[in-house]
């Protein structure tokens, strides 16, 4: 391409380290960016300091006992990846889970999305320097689901709730009351965020036109999620192959045209939206019955293969699992979301500034646990 | 009491000090500093004469200003030389230039 | 300026990788036993290192209640750890929302995750260079123990395995609350502990560690 | 005059003295025992994000920022003129608003240039 | 009368034979008024962000956290201070004094009552723009001294900054100076029968904004950006000496909050209350404003900075200067009152025209 | 007796900061002893009752020149490694600069000068202003002034300006 | 990029940020007020009733970590198992609570209470009788609904919120 500068002087390049402990880098990540005065050439990015060996520590695991790990992959939205794991194990054992416990499934799968884009936004929104107040508000919502996760499984973050063949326990009788309490507040809340940012002309200078992943290269990178609609590749795998019972439900597929930074953030801002229409029509509908499918408790799945994947909040979210008849997994592979997300970054940042390169990898909303695994 | 001798003494000491080092140093940049001391040490003679022989009528502090207005301008330009210089050939020791040396 | 789109802006590598290699097998082999906690050194022999003793409770005062945190939230807990200063539980309550990025400014180092082995040498550094006194909470089952990922062979059981450990907070991860006591603990231990140790002077492991800073020097 | 000047003099000198005493301080604290100090070299080595500096140090830097500082010294020449202007403008009348749009007419010619080549781009 | 706005005026400025006395007394007041002030300010600005962020802030040190500041002074007092190795190490020590100085001086000619001051220069405030130029010079020292690339980066951002906002600054002065006929602080405070804010809307909001640009307050604080740069250009600095950095942001702050209550909002001037009152008052409601813009806003980017700077305050403050003049001069007798129409209409005018051409940053670098 | 004082101490340090601009090796340390200079320039004008000129001195070269200077300092770091040599000509230059202050000394000492014994002004800025600006005033110094300073932004602009067909030999 | 008119934008978010001064904190200001935490918490520790436990180990099998180590005796009087050592190492236990919905004769329960900060390492490894249930370690309703009913109803955010906006 050409230059369209006229004036200037050449400058060395030099290289600055960002991370493994830095402020913005979502835990461990560690790029090496070669820069010139401010902007950035190049970015190497350096993975590995938060390989925690998930996929190894799984085959050594009863089946059961690997969906505490899978938790910890994508620790912002745990949830999602117990779904994404029992699925895979479900399509592996042929186990069919009961009405009821997918309905359970599916309002809580949707609540993480909500609070992961919380938290996605929140910290893009801090990364663009708006020193925590967007964040603390976004934070308070998701404060919000914390307690209703609490309350159904004990545990505020890491959830470990879905089980093999449905969820670990009933709703709590006060479950429902409080999620239909949720609703209408999160609708209020979500409009007075966007009243509160959206217009905003910094962030609108700091975000739009910034950090743009064109739809081609989004595919051949093979993102997914949020980041590849706002982008505007129209895929979902809620609607293109539904899992659970998300044919039941009617909801739209939010989506962009410019794959800027500020898209991203509406496209997140809009699926929130989505989330809870799907949960207000989830809430009306739950059937009663059992939660659960009487699975043993030590599950030796036919030898065989699967591979089981969801929407999760952060794109589609897959395990593909190999069974020996045995009682832990002979071998799983994790479609990291995060993983693949990232790899849009280097050709996203070059040539940005030293601040769009934080603003855009906030902007890919990764969570270090999935990416290094 | 301080009179106007004390002044233009140390203004002739300014001046000789950055003539020395506009004389000697090699660097370019410090080549620059020192001019501005001996426009400094010119400032201060006008502004002494200026106070102490017509207090009244600041002829002297208008002209320092003027001196003021050239200094920019020189130093604007020296170091735009002087950076054009470095970008040619990633040094600035005078004497290493050739090319002014002609 | 241009930017020549095939040209790689990278330094090379590939040393700096085998660098870091070495010394985290180093790093691996010099700590085989965990480090003593500080609570056994500070009951077992009380340095008092200041002159002015009748200031030692303002002092304190001043060191407990104003505990600005260093930068170090490699995973899970992490979420909680924003959780406390978040609104609901505020940490700033105690004046310690100041998170301070660069570990000159910083007193407390909350190691809010796990710490893998390729992590560790990076951690310790961040605790060398922070300005004493300084203090660690190991949060959560991985800092305390190396958690769930224990039995992996990259997680670094625990985090007094590199640097001592003040406070240990258990929990997968801990609720806000119970990281908030833990802090409180702690603050109670500055006002009990008078002075703060002087490290150098106690068996420390960590003077005998590789120097990360020589090694890059041969370059 | 010169008695507030001496005002300001010898207030500078306390300023000054205020903030040495400050930054002395702690290295009498240090001598007292009171402010720990345990340098090694680590810790006096530099902070990037705990890892080891890559490449210098002291790099060479950006001559970007030199454009704005030339415009801006132009400009801080032209404003040492307007703030006499503007103290005496009510005596001074009409002709001297002229000479002072004529001058920062001839200056702006300068700022539009620059402008114009994209010196206040930043790139 | 009480007892503090009593001792202000029993050292009038030109107390004869008390010139040791006046100077000994402003010295103190000065000092302990920056200290104290900066305190609150740390005060404000936690519990204030808290309060707008959903929490409480600081509130267990002390009755309502009010110690805070105090406890974290004497904490950072205590601290190790580190010199790295690579530092230029006079450098390294010497920026924090360098910054600190002129933030002092700074309040040497900010009245604080009617005469209460240490003294009334003529170029009062060309005395306040050309100290405030050293402080940079301390940023600086401290970028280069430290010998970190986030340093560095920091100082430069700095100069950038300093570089840029320097001149609309100085231009929207010279707007309110045009009305006043004088630099003289004192003089400016009695010229404002209305408040400046209100005769001067444009001019105002351009040194407000390059105000807080100066001094790195959000969203313009880049120099210390922790999500990008870790800590600025203090990030090798560690105990006192960080603190005196702590100690030249916030007060900065406070001097430039006291300089905008001295030339826009007309100073100490006020019904009921006592003048000094009115003057601290209108001094931490103006610096509440930044602490409110701070919660509230992203940082802006560098080049976005400098666009905002050159390509909009700049011609902004020139259009400003010369409206002004033109006033000045065709109605020189007429209310002030007139002007306050003229101006806003010009303001909202100048806005609306800015909105349409400003494109703030350019983006990406052609690659 | 206060101006005295002042104008001793201000001598020492723009002295000493100006020897030391000179001998330093430092290049940076220069640049910042060189600003010191300039300050105690000012302080000199403030002596000499022209207060308005002080603040000038401090606003353009404190606030402006030196931070160009600076500027260019931290620009050609590169060829600055060398440090602050001195050239060949060290001892003729000894030699000039004794003999041109020998011959300033002098000549300053023995010429009498008619010093006026009127006050100087003390409020300077106003009548600087109707100096510079009012009809009979240096106008066309004025617009001089400006169109070198427009010459010295264009001149700059066009020497530091990256010349397009330059490229080659650079690299 | 379009701007409607500069700064419309910021004023609306300032106005937001102003208007929460006004709003109450959601913050429970934690050493005095408590929170009510859920009443299926999975507290940072276990609570093993010796009475009903039989020995059987399913626990230690369920145990994705192997924090659980027992050691039996065979009682030949009441041809039962005896447990001789319980000793749970809660520095190491992620609280997951398998171990909890394993054990077949309810004697196994996480616990309630969560301010388990210790300053030793040591201090985590708990055995036998240290295990047990007292006013200080109450056990939790994870997994057993009859223990979730006498507990206290959990506090909720958005309670606070939609009171207040009443
Ligand atoms: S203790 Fe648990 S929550 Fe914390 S980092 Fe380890 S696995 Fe994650
Ligand atoms: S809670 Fe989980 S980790 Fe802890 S003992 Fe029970 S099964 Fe093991
Ligand atoms: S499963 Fe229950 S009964 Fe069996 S050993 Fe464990 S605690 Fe005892």
């Amino acid at each position: 391409m050409t230059t369209t500068q006229e004036i200037s002087l050449q400058t060395e390049p030099f290289v600055l380290n960002m991370g493994p402990l830095h402020p913005s880098t979502h835990g461990v990540y560690r790029m090496r960016v070669t820069l010139d005065g401010e902007v950035v050439l190049d970015i190497e990015p350096m993975f590995g300091y938060l390989h925690r060996g998930i996929e190894k520590l799984m085959e050594e695991r009863t089946y059961t006992g690997c969906i505490p790990l899978t938790d910890r992959l994508d620790y912002a939205s745990a949830m999602g990846n117990n779904l994404a794991y029992c699925v895979a194990v479900e399509k592996l054992a042929k186990i069919r889970v009961p009405e009821r416990g997918e309905y359970i499934r599916v309002i809580t799968a949707e609540m993480i999305r909500i609070a992961n884009h919380c938290l996605a936004v929140g910290s893009m929104l801090n990364d663009a320097g708006a020193l925590g107040t967007p964040f603390f508000y976004l934070w308070n919502e998701r404060e919000k689901l914390y307690d209703l996760f609490e309350m159904l499984c004990g545990q505020r973050v890491l959830h470990n709730y879905i089980r093999i063949g449905g969820v670990s326990q009933d709703l709590p009788d006060e479950f429902l009351p409080a999620l239909e309490k949720f609703v209408p507040q999160l609708h209020k809340f979500i409009n007075e965020f966007e009243f509160f940012l959206k217009q905003n002309e910094i962030l609108i200078a700091r975000a739009q036109g910034v950090g743009v992943l064109p739809k081609d290269v989004a595919l051949n990178c093979g993102i997914s999620g949020p980041l590849a609609r706002a982008s505007g590749i129209k895929r979902d795998l809620r609607k293109d192959d539904p899992y659970s019972v998300y044919d039941r439900f009617e909801f739209d597929i939010p989506t962009a045209e410019n794959g800027d930074c500020y898209d991203r953030y509406r496209v997140r801002m809009e699926e929130m939206k989505q989330s809870l229409h799907i949960i207000d029509q989830a809430i009306k509908k739950v059937p009663g019955g059992p939660f659960r499918a009487k699975v043993p408790q030590i599950i030796r799945p036919p030898a065989g293969e699967a591979y089981g994947h969801i929407e999760g909040p952060k794109g589609e979210l897959g395990f593909y699992l190999v069974s020996d008849n045995s009682i832990a997994p002979y071998r799983c592979h994790i479609r990291s979301t995060s993983f693949i997300n990232l790899t849009a970054l280097r050709q996203m940042v070059k040539g940005w500034k030293i601040a769009d390169l934080i603003v855009i990898f906030g902007s890919i909303d990764i969570t270090m646990g999935e990416v290094d695994r | 009491m301080i009179g106007l001798t004390h002044y233009l003494v140390l203004s002739a000491v300014l001046f000789c000090i950055g003539l020395y080092g506009a004389l000697t140093r090699r660097n370019a940049v410090i080549i620059l500093m020192c001019i501005e001391l001996m426009l400094n040490a010119v400032n201060i003679t006008l502004v002494a004469f200026s106070s102490y022989i017509v207090p009244q009528l600041l002829t002297g502090q208008v002209f320092a200003i003027f001196v003021m207005v050239v200094a920019a301008a020189e130093v604007a330009v020296g170091l735009a030389i002087i950076l054009a210089i470095f970008r040619h050939y990633k040094d600035i020791d005078i004497d290493n230039i050739n090319l002014l040396k002609w | 300026m241009e930017i020549d789109e095939n040209k790689e802006y990278i330094y090379d590598s590939y040393q700096l990788d085998c660098d870091e290699g070495k010394i985290i097998e180093q790093m691996k082999a010099s700590t085989k036993k965990s480090i003593p906690d500080p609570a056994d050194w500070i009951d077992a022999d009380l340095k008092r290192n200041i002159v002015l003793t009748s200031l030692d409770w303002v002092i304190d005062w001043a060191r407990r209640s104003s505990l600005w945190t260093a930068i170090c939230y490699p995973a899970c807990c992490g979420m909680e750890w924003m959780a406390t200063l978040a609104p609901r539980f505020d940490g700033s309550r105690f004046g310690m929302e100041i998170m301070r990025a660069s570990p000159r400014q910083a007193d407390l180092l909350i190691t809010a995750g796990t710490l893998t082995w390729k992590m560790a040498p990076n951690v310790r550094r961040i605790y060398n260079q922070m300005a004493e006194p300084k203090w660690v909470i190991a949060m959560g089952a991985c800092g305390i123990s190396g958690g769930i990922f224990r039995s992996g062979y990259n997680v670094v059981p625990g985090y007094n395995k590199i640097i001592p450990v003040d406070v240990y907070v258990p929990g997968c991860p801990p609720r806000p609350e119970a990281l908030l006591y833990g802090i409180q603990q702690l603050q109670k231990k500055i006002g009990r502990a008078k002075a703060v140790p002087d490290l150098s002077e106690l068996p420390n492991p960590l003077n005998e560690l590789p120097n990360p800073l020589k090694k890059d020097k041969k370059k | 005059m010169l008695a507030s000047y001496g005002l300001i003099g010898l207030f500078l000198i306390v300023a000054i003295l205020f903030s040495l005493v400050m930054i002395v301080l702690p290295i009498i604290l240090k001598y007292l025992k009171v402010i720990p100090s345990n340098p090694n070299s680590i810790k006096n080595s530099i902070f990037e994000c705990g890892m080891e500096t890559i490449g210098k140090t002291w790099v060479q830097f950006n001559f970007r920022y030199y454009f704005y500082a030339l415009v801006f010294l132009a400009l801080d020449v032209l404003v040492v003129f307007l703030y006499p202007w503007a103290v005496q403008l009510k005596q001074l009348g009409t002709f001297s608003l002229y000479v002072v749009l004529i001058m920062v007419g001839i200056l702006l010619v300068g700022y539009v240039y620059a402008w114009k080549k994209k010196a206040l781009e930043w790139k | 009368m009480n007892a503090v706005s009593y001792a202000a005026q029993a050292v009038p400025a030109d107390w004869p034979g008390g010139y040791w006395w006046h100077w000994l007394f402003y010295t103190v007041v000065i000092i302990v008024f920056v200290l104290v002030m900066v305190m609150g300010a740390i005060y404000i600005e936690r519990r204030g962000m808290g309060r707008m962020q959903l929490r409480y802030g600081p509130n267990r040190t002390g009755p309502f956290g009010l110690l805070q500041p105090v406890a974290d002074a004497l904490k950072v007092l205590l601290k190790e201070n580190i010199v790295p190795n690579v530092a230029d190490k006079i450098v390294h020590w010497l920026a924090p004094v360098i910054a600190f100085t002129p933030v002092l001086l700074i309040f040497a000619v900010i009245p604080f009552q009617n005469g209460a001051l240490l003294t009334d220069l003529n170029i009062g405030i060309l005395f306040i723009v050309a100290v405030s130029s050293i402080s940079t010079v301390g940023v600086f020292m401290a970028g280069w001294g430290s010998g970190n690339k986030y340093s560095l980066l920091g100082a430069m951002r700095n100069v950038a900054a300093v570089v840029s906002y320097e001149i609309p600054m100085v231009l929207a002065i010279i707007g309110v100076v045009i009305f006043t006929g004088s630099l003289s602080t004192g003089a400016i405070v009695d010229a404002q029968d209305i408040p400046f804010i209100l005769v001067q809307p444009l001019g105002f909001l351009i040194f407000f904004i390059a105000a807080s640009a100066e001094i790195n307050r959000s969203p313009f604080d880049l120099m210390e950006a922790d999500s990008e740069l870790t800590a600025g250009f203090h990030t090798e600095y560690s105990g006192m000496k960080f603190a005196m950095f702590y100690l030249v942001e916030y007060a900065e702050a406070i001097a430039m909050s006291a300089i905008i209550t001295t030339i826009f909002l007309s100073g100490w001037r006020g019904p009921w209350l006592p003048p000094w009152l009115w003057f601290i008052i209108k001094t931490i409601i103006v610096f509440f404003v930044m602490v409110w813009t701070r919660a509230t806003l992203p940082r802006v980017r560098i080049d976005q900075l400098m666009a905002l700077a050159w390509k909009f305050l700049f011609p902004a403050a020139v259009i400003n200067l010369f409206v002004s003049a033109i006033e000045v001069l065709v109605w020189p007798d007429i209310s002030q009152w007139i002007f306050v129409g003229v101006n806003i209409a010009v303001a909202v005018i100048a806005i609306g025209v800015g909105t349409k051409m400003f494109k703030p940053g350019w983006g990406k670098v052609a690659v | 007796m206060g101006q005295a004082a002042a104008f001793w101490i201000m001598a020492v340090v723009i002295v000493g900061a100006a020897l030391a601009v000179v001998f330093l090796r430092n290049v940076f340390r220069a640049a910042l002893l060189l600003i010191l200079c300039f300050i105690g320039v000012a302080g000199i004008y403030i002596t000499l009752s022209a207060d308005f000129l002080a603040a000038v001195q401090i606003l353009v070269y404190v606030g402006a020149i030196s931070v160009l200077i600076i500027l260019a300092v931290m620009m050609t770091r590169g060829g600055m490694q060398t440090g602050n040599p001195s050239n060949k000509l060290r001892i003729p230059a000894v030699i000039v600069g004794a003999a041109l202050l020998g011959i300033l000394i002098y000549a300053v000492t023995t010429s009498t000068w008619s010093i006026s014994m009127q006050e100087p002004l003390t409020d300077t800025t106003a009548p600087l202003a109707t100096q510079l600006f009012s009809e009979n005033g240096y106008i066309l110094p004025v617009l001089i002034g400006a169109t070198l300073l427009l010459a010295a932004i264009l001149g700059a602009i066009v020497i530091t300006r990256e010349n397009p067909g330059n490229k080659e030999n650079k690299k | 990029m379009q701007f409607k008119f500069f700064g419309i934008g910021m004023l609306k978010g300032l106005a937001v940020t102003i208007l929460h001064i006004f709003r109450r904190p959601s913050t429970s200001q934690y050493p005095e007020q408590r929170l009510n935490i859920s009443r299926r918490s999975r507290g940072n520790e276990l609570i093993w009733d010796r009475e009903k436990c039989t020995g059987c180990a399913t626990c230690a099998k369920a145990c994705p970590q192997g924090v659980i180590e027992i050691v039996t005796s065979t009682d030949m009087a009441d041809n039962k198992y005896k447990v001789e050592t319980y000793r749970v190492d809660t520095g190491y236990c992620i609280m997951c609570g398998l171990c909890v919905e394993a054990c077949p004769y309810d004697a196994l329960y996480l616990g309630y209470s969560f301010e388990k900060a210790k300053y030793r390492r040591g201090e985590f490894v708990q055995t036998n009788d240290e295990l047990k249930e007292s006013p200080q370690r109450p056990a939790s309703g994870y997994f057993h609904p009859d223990i979730a009913k006498k507990l206290p109803k959990q506090t909720l955010l958005i309670e606070k919120a939609t009171e207040k906006r009443k």
